[in-house]
Formats: C-alpha cells, structure tokens, sequence
C-alpha cells in the first residue's frame, strides 16, 4: 500500500479532531519528513478538484478533511439541526483584541473595548475559543487569557501568524472607507 | 438634533463615539472634542428621556466629556495648564478610538472566515478509536476542566441531533408521494414475485414515509403499474401490474 | 456542482451512520433514481482503486464512507500510544449527560449517545463518579443515576448549577445572537 494511501485513510479515521503532522509520522513505518509533506499536498491538490465534495484543510496544525462550503445548502436540507454557531460583534471583537494581544489580563480587554467583559470572557470560555491557564504576576494575579486550538480551527487558522496586520489609522486614508453598516 | 440609533446597536461608548464622529464627518486626526462631547452628551440625554437602560459604561464616558466641557466653560486662570488638559483629554480619546477602530475592523476578517469555516462539516472520530486508547486504570481522578465536561456535552448533542434526523421531527425534508411513486415503481419492476407492503417499508424511517407510500402504491393501482391484494391474515401484498 | 460531488460531500458529512438512497435524494434538486444510482456506483468505484485509503459502502440500506481495514493497524499505533485521558472521551460524554441531565436512566443516556452504556455506567460508578441511590417510579423501576460529590470535586465544582450554560443547538436562538453585554 502507498504511504499517500495510509496518510489518507488515517486522517479520514481522525474525523474532527484531525491528525498532526507528528502523528501522521509516528504511524508510518518508515517517514521521510519530505515524502510526507509531498503526499499531504498531492492529497490536497487531489481534493482540491472542483468535482470533489470533500477537502483536505490543514487549520491550527492539524489535518483534516471537511465538506466543500458548497456542500452547505444540501447538508442543510437533511440535517435541519446543523446550523451554523453565530458571533456577535461584541464576541468577535473581544476574540480580536485576545487574538492580536495575547496573553491578556480581562483590564486590559475592557480598557480597549471599553465596556465589562466578565461575562463575554466566559461565554467565550465555556464556547471553547478562548482559555485562561495562566496568571500575570502582579497584585490580584489576574487571570491571562489566550485564544485555544479550537479558535484557530473555527477561524481557518494554522498558527496566529497568519492573523491579517492589524489595519493602521494613522492619518491619510479614510478611516470609515471599509465601515461595514448593518 | 435627532438620533435615529439606539444605543443597543452600539457595542459600548467607544463604538457610540466612532458612530458620531463618522455622523457629523469630524476628523478623528484632527478630533473636534467639542462638538463630540456635545453630541454624545445629547445623544445620552435623549436615550435616558426614552427610558433606555443606559450601561454604567456609558455614563462613565458621559461623566468624562461633562467634567472636559465644564472645564472649558469656567473661566480660565491658568491658561496654559489648561491647554495642556485639554490636548491630553483630547489625544488619550483619540488613542483609545483608533485602537478600538482596529480591532473592531480586524473583527469583520474574521467573521468572514468564521461564517466560511461554520459552512463546512465535519465528522466525528472513527468510532474504532476510541477501543484503541488506553485508559487510565488505576481509578485516581486528576482535577479536570469543567469546560471539557461541556465539550463533551456538546459534541453528544451535536451527534444526536445529527444522526438521528428523522426522530427530530420536521428535520428532513419530507417525501412526496411523486417521488414515492417513481421509487416504488423502479423498485417493483423486477420483481417478479408478490411481495408483501411492509416488504416496501423497508426503507421507511417515519410513518409519514409509510403513508406516502401507501399512497403512491395506490396512485400505481389505479394506474394499472400494480396490483395488490389482501390474505387471510390482512397482511398487503403488491405484484406488478400490466401496465409496468 | 455536479450531483456526484454533492453526494459525496452529503455521504461524508452523515459519518459512520450514513444516508439511505432516500437521504440522499431528499437533499439534491432534482433526483432521478437511475441518475443518483449511477453516481453512486461512479463514487463506489472511484474509492474502490487501491490508492484511496477511504472505500465508499453501502450495508443495511446505509452508504457510508469509511476507512479502509488494511490502515488499521496504523491508526492504532497513533492512537494507543497518544497521551492516556484520565478520562475517555466516551466517559467525559456520559458524565456529562448525567450532569446536564440528572437524575436520568440508562435507556434515557443511551437514547442520547446512541451506544450502549452499561459497562460505562458501571465504571464510573467503580470510580465514585456517578451513584445511583433511587429508582424511577415506572415498569421496571429503573435505577435513576446522579452525579457525586467526588464528581463535584474532580470537576472543582461546588454545586451542579456552577455548570458552564449549554450552547444552543435547535436553531431557534443563535449562541452569541442576542448577546448583551452586561
């Protein structure tokens, strides 16, 4: 069996969760790191078809294959209950400001903001996108929120390096230009 | 002056103040604190007329931009010094705009990616996985995530409701006795043999898919496709017809 | 998008149960049966070639996609050596249905996970996880399980209404939708 074989019916076996590039190695039996690499893109490329209803999407270093954003209308048809999890605004921003400052303490995320994000903080929590594993030391050890793997999933993300430049305001162009109205 | 927005479609003061500025075409490089002051002054005034419950967060703001408006009505002793306020209330409220705008405008990229990823499905792990793992035997409990527990919890209603369309009522799109019709009659084509109703049931996973079957095998009698019959035991029996 | 590709999309994304044929036509536009058999026949042949790690099956009425056996063993080697949960997967699930849902039955669990839970419930309640001191007052008299104390303490809870809220999933109310910040 070809190693681009295994490669694929184990990510397919890891469903959501998806499989490392590590782990992807450490099942085969004899890796070369470029002939792994070489066989996850020939995969992509080969799902990448147009007639393809599946992909293979690399989002917080983990491999995995999703439905084509195409698929979405007819999948919704059969499985009335797979709607899609909406952010607010005020969720998106506060995912933002924790994303591009990262580690944050809550202060911090309120002086930006502007406005009380106890509560925001935890949904976002208890949503699986932001975590709070470490302490700033200083007076009152605040708690140091950071964005988790599942953030970088839902946002189609490898690592944090690929979040966009922030967009820089400093004089000449037209603040409002790309304001969205809703 | 009137405002037409109300204050819950604003995401906090700073939001509000970004709304003004880009109403009244100030220029947040050149920020005329005045004329923001006065118009976020008003507009707080005229919700708190409008009875709406207006977020501690905004008064605090309000309760800033009054102190910078009265300073500036009180005659002035020291004029340098409060030049010096004025510049200082002034750049710190600009700061605190353009950084907000950014975030608020690095917020619109990811929606856009979050809405294109909630469009693509998943599925869960091979089930043969799980007999893989090992499980900790020794019966010891480490402290564990209380948000792991609602994980959990989620991905089993999520599965739930995923795999079981038909028991969740109005979830499938429901069969027409058209399209029935046109199964059954592929179906019965080449069968020689009577075969008995709930034969053709087999695939049935509601009863209105039972009904719209019955139907369709009715629609196909009269249409001389099928023939069908009942025996002693009132068990249905259904062989092809002349016109099949 | 072609019907084919959108079949496969629908066939991947109903996982290991799968989709009846009258799944699958209740979601395209406009299904011919002898067009959505023919698709299915190309999509079955297309994963049968021996360089696809994924085999198209159709078994009890059912057309699943899954991992072909031959990668079995390979799967195995990433997943017996990944780091042991103190819990599974499948134990955190059925604490959590108990949790959310006490006191509850096991028919009432197993109609949620869809699998069988008697051993499951029999070593959490070795573990002193969950106890099952009543009985529901019905045919039967089955046993009514509840979280203990133990629970409470290894998921550093004081009581059960500490639980983080349950995101909706009915539809009718998006998870952030109506935020409002407090």
């Amino acid at each position: 069996m070809k190693q681009k074989t295994i490669i694929e019916g184990l990510i397919f076996l890891a469903g959501e969760e998806g499989l490392t590039f590590e782990q992807i190695c450490s099942a085969l039996d004899h890796p070369v790191n470029d002939a792994v690499v070489e066989d996850l893109e020939t995969l992509k490329k080969q799902y990448d078809d147009p007639d393809s209803g599946i992909e293979l999407t690399e989002f917080s270093n983990r491999y995995k294959f999703i439905t084509k954003e195409a698929i979405y209308p007819y999948g919704q048809r059969i499985f009335e209950h797979a709607k899609p999890a909406s952010l607010s605004q005020a969720a998106l921003e506060t995912l933002a400001i924790v994303a591009y400052k990262q580690p944050i303490t809550r202060v911090e995320i309120e002086e930006i903001r502007g406005v009380n994000c106890e509560v925001m903080l935890k949904k976002l929590q208890a949503q699986g996108l932001i975590e709070a594993k470490d302490r700033l030391d200083t007076v009152g050890k605040p708690l140091l929120y950071t964005v988790t793997d599942e953030f970088l999933d839902a946002f189609e993300l490898n690592t944090l390096a690929e979040l966009p430049e922030l967009p820089q305001h400093d004089g000449e162009e037209d603040l409002f230009g790309n304001e969205e109205e809703e | 002056m009137e405002f037409n927005v109300s204050i819950e479609q604003f995401d906090g003061p700073l939001d509000l103040m970004l709304h003004l500025i880009k109403e009244n075409k100030l220029d947040l490089m050149d920020l005329n604190l005045d004329v923001l002051a006065e118009q976020y002054i008003d507009y707080i005034h005229q919700m708190q007329e409008m009875h709406l419950e207006i977020a501690s967060e905004y008064l605090t703001e309000l309760a800033g931009l009054i102190e910078y408006k009265s300073r500036k009505l009180l005659p002035r002793e020291k004029p340098e010094l409060e030049d010096e306020y004025e510049e200082d209330q002034r750049e710190k409220l600009v700061r605190r705009l353009l950084e907000y705008q950014q975030f608020k405008d690095a917020s619109q990229t990811l929606r856009t990616q979050f809405d294109r990823r909630q469009k693509q499905y998943t599925r869960p792990q091979a089930s043969m996985v799980e007999s893989w793992m090992q499980i900790k035997s020794d019966g010891t409990i480490e402290p564990q995530s209380v948000y792991e527990l609602l994980k959990a919890m989620d991905r089993v209603l999520k599965r739930h409701a995923i795999l079981q369309p038909y028991e969740t009522k109005v979830t499938i799109k429901e069969l027409s006795v058209e399209e029935r019709l046109e199964q059954v009659k592929a179906r019965m084509k080449n069968e020689t043999q009577a075969i008995l109703f709930e034969t053709l049931c087999e695939d049935c996973t509601s009863l209105h898919m039972i009904i719209v079957t019955f139907l369709a095998v009715l629609d196909l009698v009269h249409q001389n496709d099928l023939i069908c019959y009942m025996d002693e035991n009132e068990a249905i029996w259904i062989r092809k017809g002349a016109a099949l």
